[in-house]
């Protein structure tokens, strides 16, 4: 039995868990000063935490919320606690950093710190690292969040036994905006995980970060 | 009691199919392998009939599920085809603990390659890797690396009776405990070389051979391959025994490079200390897969031979080289085969093309194919150029 | 447990166009990397393996003649690679039972530069529009599936989908992966320090770095027996949980992933007859994958790296290794790594050194990369004629 | 010197995205890696791009970086070394 024990949603300087408002910043702040508030409200000594790029932080600060005193490898093997998300844009606003320094023929000092994170998967790496998740992770593009197949083959993974818990979800950002939607699921009674499930949450959270 | 050598695989390919299934349903149907030549290119097509396998080298490299070709010559491609088909019925992929040998045999090697480089290689020096291919034993390392043969190899090499000579060293290392498992064989490929060769001594038939036929005008060339598995019978687990072999001799005629003894000394020899091995009296063979190549010089030597061991009480006789063609190197084994058959499903293989009995012998082979009968023991016949005569018996699991 | 079967295999690289070519160079020996002096990548010298372009256009515009150039290299290559795995594999594309799941760690990257930008609309960098473009030119209904974990993308990209599979959602799933060579990449890697100047050398005690390599691959999984003597048995895919870039001391990570591939395909480890590993070359990434295959018990089967041959090409890495280990097991033949001479790492793993033939039946592909993951997945030929 | 390891810390903390720290938090003999500062291979591979973008010094053998970047100081002694 796979059931949702908590989830979360933040954008637009909003961010909820289980769909209650925790943060909620005016808009025209940036995300780096949002990011870097929650970062010190959250009270976590995680110096690495600063060398990451905007969508490791994201993904990292998404899942401090989400884990919020609970340790899962005090339950679960940590080979079987994994991390499945989709994004879109990939780690757009690093490659065009690390871009910029290649067409500065005069200054040509490309920065190993900036090309570590031109892969999507450096910011599950980060929370894996984080959070001692050694199972199952994946890094699917697609445009918008695919909820179907998302679904779909993480319950296949849990039903196949290669997963006990796992993150699931949309960890996003470009230069206009960002949005990290994630749901814990784990092998114990609770609100089923399944597709209309998810599909609700996702599309409750969007309206919620919409209207207010 | 004697620990038998058991034959727990079987696999063949030739002119009639390209494994067991294939051949015996066409030996069933009478449907002879001899035709035109299609794939060797000589002269010759058109006017020697052949028993060639129907299939181009590349197809070949393609059965063997190998997605190019890594130079392999034809007669490694065809043989390794048997190989697996018999070290497959045997289940030995995964048997890691028992030491496992291979003693095959050929006489033409990789000539076939060697016949298309060596104009160019004197020439320009080009197509140099054929060299490696060339020697009888790359096909036997070719096989056992691919089938994971470590413990023992070699090649016999005796003209015609190579693989039946190949299958009594591998009975005797079972014997002797060298080995436990031991795949035992050879193959041949059709070639200019042989083809051209053959054709000088003037004992190629124009038309399809007619073994023990008054009117016989020679053989016919064929290629193919076979291999057996031998074990020791008190060891065999779990698969099904297709037969023992009981006795087995090897003679030689000493009388001509060539040309058998006319009265066939060293055939006679070969199948009396074959029968005494086994220790069988000569009525207790029931059928004799003859070596019959169709030359005039062999069926009358075989001929004879076989009425002065068998005298009055001859069993029934029949050869199946107007089936398969004379596949040289691989004739012993390939016979071998169809030999266990025979015993499995209790018949006997007609002898085709066959008309007139031969004046100077008192038998006629058997020109029907003969259903429930009762086989116990098949004796097969393999006499070859230098005099080398080998004889085999088979028995009934 | 509905089995999965792999069709279609095709794939270009530094080494040719298709299967025949690649194998004939790979069990002579050649490697398809060289030194490249081009400032389109990098302002200096720099080793690695290349797609042999002029020859690539003409074959493609031979192939899409009224196709002007509106496709970018990198999906020029993925069109043509699926394209010639369904002449050798039709498939219904209409179906909704049919999937179409691309690897790549950076696809149309090439397009950020400044003199690149103007002639794509702007979203054309990101892979999801890649990867529907494609889909599109295929007429396939379903979206298509895009995987970007590093360096296992591709070992990954066919895990999910044998998983997707035996899921039941689809019958038919084309799993291709692509990685061009690009300034970005060259010169992040650079940067990065972990680049050879000469031919990489796997697993040996001199290795200096990793070759970059374009290549792409693709391979037809299906539920369908028929015509496939190769099956994808289990896959497991795992995280180090160590360093970002780092791979993990101990090799538990990749181990996790090898024994969670070896429990699903329920075959005990000594029925692994040859490892086809990652073997980047570079200081720490063979060092761990040394660990990981003692851990997992596989100290003594034969691994080689084709990394020599055809340079590390991230995305397509996944896709050309896997078709190369298909092919090791049908022609029963190992292929030497090419540039490991003496043994450099510390567990005494069983490299190949020269080509061998041998009886193999069943074989394990692993990839690791940045990000500590790591995958591995299982084939094994059906058909008994081993 | 003293300027010179001043003007060190700073392109340090900023090159290595310190956040928090002020160039007064590094002590000029503390160990850079290791348990020190806690830097990673990637700090170190950002510090040859330092030196190289700030000083026009080019390390040619990247194993040295251990040494020469075991402190600020040793850092200093070396970017003066290769100045003169």
């Amino acid at each position: 039995m796979y059931s949702i024990s908590k989830h979360i949603f933040f954008s637009k300087n909003k961010l909820l868990s289980n769909f209650e408002m925790l943060y909620n910043f005016e808009n025209s702040l940036t995300f780096a000063n949002v990011f870097k508030t929650i970062y010190k409200d959250l009270g976590v000594r995680y110096p690495k935490y600063f060398k990451m790029d905007a969508l490791s932080k994201l993904g990292f600060l998404s899942t401090e919320v989400l884990l919020q005193n609970r340790s899962l490898t005090e339950i679960y093997k940590s080979e079987k606690i994994g991390i499945i998300v989709a994004n879109s844009a990939s780690t757009y606003i690093m490659d065009s950093k690390h871009q910029a320094s290649l067409d500065d023929k005069e200054s040509y000092f490309p920065s190993p710190a900036n090309f570590v994170y031109t892969l999507p998967n450096i910011m599950t790496g980060e929370i894996c690292i984080r959070h001692k998740f050694k199972g199952e992770n994946a890094v699917f593009i697609s445009e918008e969040f695919d909820t179907e197949f998302i679904y779909k083959y993480t319950n296949k993974l849990l039903i196949d036994n290669k997963l006990d818990a796992t993150i699931v979800g949309y960890v996003n950002i470009d230069n206009d905006d960002y949005e990290a939607f994630l749901m814990l699921v784990e092998n114990k009674e609770g609100e089923i995980f399944d597709l209309n499930t998810l599909k609700e949450t996702y599309t409750k959270y969007k309206l919620l970060t919409w209207i207010n | 009691m004697v620990d038998r050598i058991a034959i727990t695989g079987i696999g063949v390919i030739s002119a009639l199919g390209l494994n067991v299934e294939q051949n015996f349903d066409a030996l069933l149907k009478s449907q002879s392998g001899i035709k035109a030549i299609r794939i060797l290119n000589t002269i010759h097509n058109g006017e020697l009939p052949v028993g060639e396998i129907p299939f181009t080298d590349e197809e070949l490299t393609q059965k063997l599920g190998f997605t190019f070709n890594k130079g392999w010559s034809r007669t490694s491609l065809i043989g390794l085809l048997a190989a697996r088909e018999a070290w497959n019925q045997a289940k030995l992929y995964k048997d890691y603990k028992s030491k496992k040998g291979l003693v095959s045999a050929t006489t033409v090697a990789g000539m076939r390659r060697s016949e298309e480089f060596y104009c160019d290689f004197i020439k320009n020096g080009t197509g140099e890797d054929f060299i490696s291919t060339h020697d009888a034993g790359d096909s036997t390392e070719k096989i056992a690396d691919d089938l994971g043969i470590k413990d023992y190899l070699t090649t016999i090499s005796t003209a015609c009776s190579s693989s039946t000579n190949s299958i009594m060293l591998g009975a005797r290392l079972l014997k002797n405990k060298v080995l436990d498992k031991v795949l035992v064989g050879g193959m041949d490929s059709l070639t200019k070389f042989t083809l051209n060769g053959f054709n000088s001594l003037m004992i190629l038939d124009k038309q399809n051979c007619r073994s023990f036929d008054d009117n016989r005008a020679g053989l016919n060339l064929g290629e193919g391959a076979a291999f057996l598995v031998l074990e020791r019978e008190s060891e065999v687990e779990d698969k099904a025994i297709l037969g023992y072999v009981a006795g087995y001799a090897n003679a030689n005629d000493a009388y001509h490079q060539t040309a058998s003894s006319p009265e066939g000394k060293g055939a006679a020899l070969a199948m009396s200390k074959a029968l005494k091995m086994a220790k069988l009296k000569a009525e207790d063979i029931d059928y004799i897969n003859a070596h019959g190549t169709a030359t005039l010089n062999n069926d009358l030597s075989e001929g004879l031979a076989i009425e002065e061991v068998f005298g009055k009480k001859l069993p029934k006789i029949s050869s199946t080289k107007p089936f398969t063609g004379h596949t040289l190197g691989a004739a012993g084994v390939i016979e071998s085969v169809f030999s266990i058959l025979a015993l499995k499903h209790q018949l006997i293989y007609p002898n085709l093309n066959f008309k007139t009995q031969m004046k100077e012998l008192n038998f006629s082979p058997e020109t029907e194919l003969l259903r429930n009968l009762k086989l116990n023991f098949v004796l097969s016949n393999s006499f070859g150029f230098g005099g080398n005569n080998s004889s085999i018996i088979f028995g009934k699991h | 447990m509905k089995r999965v079967f792999v069709h279609g295999s095709y794939l270009i690289s530094s080494l040719g166009f298709g299967i025949k070519e690649n194998s004939t160079k790979l069990f002579a020996g050649k490697s398809g990397s060289e030194l490249i002096l081009d400032k389109k990548y990098y302002p200096k010298a720099f080793f690695a393996s290349k797609i042999d372009n002029k020859r690539f256009n003409k074959v493609f515009k031979d192939l899409f003649p009224d196709i002007k150039n509106s496709y970018t290299f990198f999906e020029q290559l993925l069109i043509f690679v699926i394209q010639q795995s369904l002449k050798k594999y039709p498939i219904d594309l209409k179906s909704e039972e049919t999937l179409l799941i691309i690897s790549s760690t950076k696809g149309n990257i090439d397009l950020l530069a400044k003199n690149e930008k103007s002639k794509w609309k702007e979203n054309r960098v990101f892979l999801w529009k890649s990867a529907q473009i494609i889909k599109d030119f295929f007429g396939i209904q379903n979206k298509a599936i895009v995987i970007s974990n590093a360096c296992i993308s591709g070992v990954e990209a066919i895990g999910i989908g044998s998983r997707m599979i035996r899921e039941g959602s689809y019958k038919n799933i084309i799993v291709a992966g692509a990685d061009i060579l690009s300034e970005f990449v060259v010169a992040g890697f650079q940067s990065f320090q972990s680049l050879s100047s000469k031919l990489c050398r796997p697993y040996d005690a001199n290795r200096t770095g990793l070759n970059l390599g374009e290549a792409a691959g693709v391979v037809i999984l299906t539920s369908e027996e028929k015509k496939s003597d190769i099956e994808v048995l289990g896959s497991g895919i795992s995280n180090d949980a160590n360093h970002i870039s780092g791979p993990s001391r101990t090799g538990d990570g990749l181990y996790f992933a090898i024994k969670s591939a070896i429990d699903e395909s329920s075959i005990k480890v000594e029925d692994i007859d040859f490892i086809s590993g990652h073997g980047t070359a570079t200081n720490y990434n063979d060092e761990m994958e040394s660990k990981a295959f003692q851990l997992a018990g596989l100290e003594n089967t034969p691994i080689n790296s084709l990394k020599g041959y055809w340079g590390h090409t991230l995305g397509a890495a996944g896709l050309i290794e896997s078709i190369a280990a298909i092919e090791t097991m049908k022609n029963n033949l190992l292929i030497k790594t090419l540039g490991y001479d003496k043994h450099g790492v510390s567990i005494p793993i069983n490299i190949v050194k020269d080509n061998q033939s041998l009886p193999i039946k069943t074989v394990l592909k692993t990839a690791s990369g940045f990000g500590g993951a790591n995958a591995a997945i299982i084939f094994q030929k059906t058909k008994n004629n081993v | 010197m003293d300027k010179l390891i001043q003007e060190l810390k700073k392109e340090i903390i900023e090159a290595l995205n310190l956040e928090d720290m002020e160039p007064d938090d590094i002590d000029a003999d503390e160990a850079l890696f290791g348990d020190g500062l806690g830097l990673d291979s990637i700090d170190a591979l950002e510090l040859i791009v330092l030196l190289e973008k700030n000083y026009g010094i080019k390390i040619e053998n990247p194993k040295d970086g251990k040494t020469i970047f075991h402190s600020v100081k040793t850092m200093a002694n070396y970017i003066q070394s290769r100045q003169k």
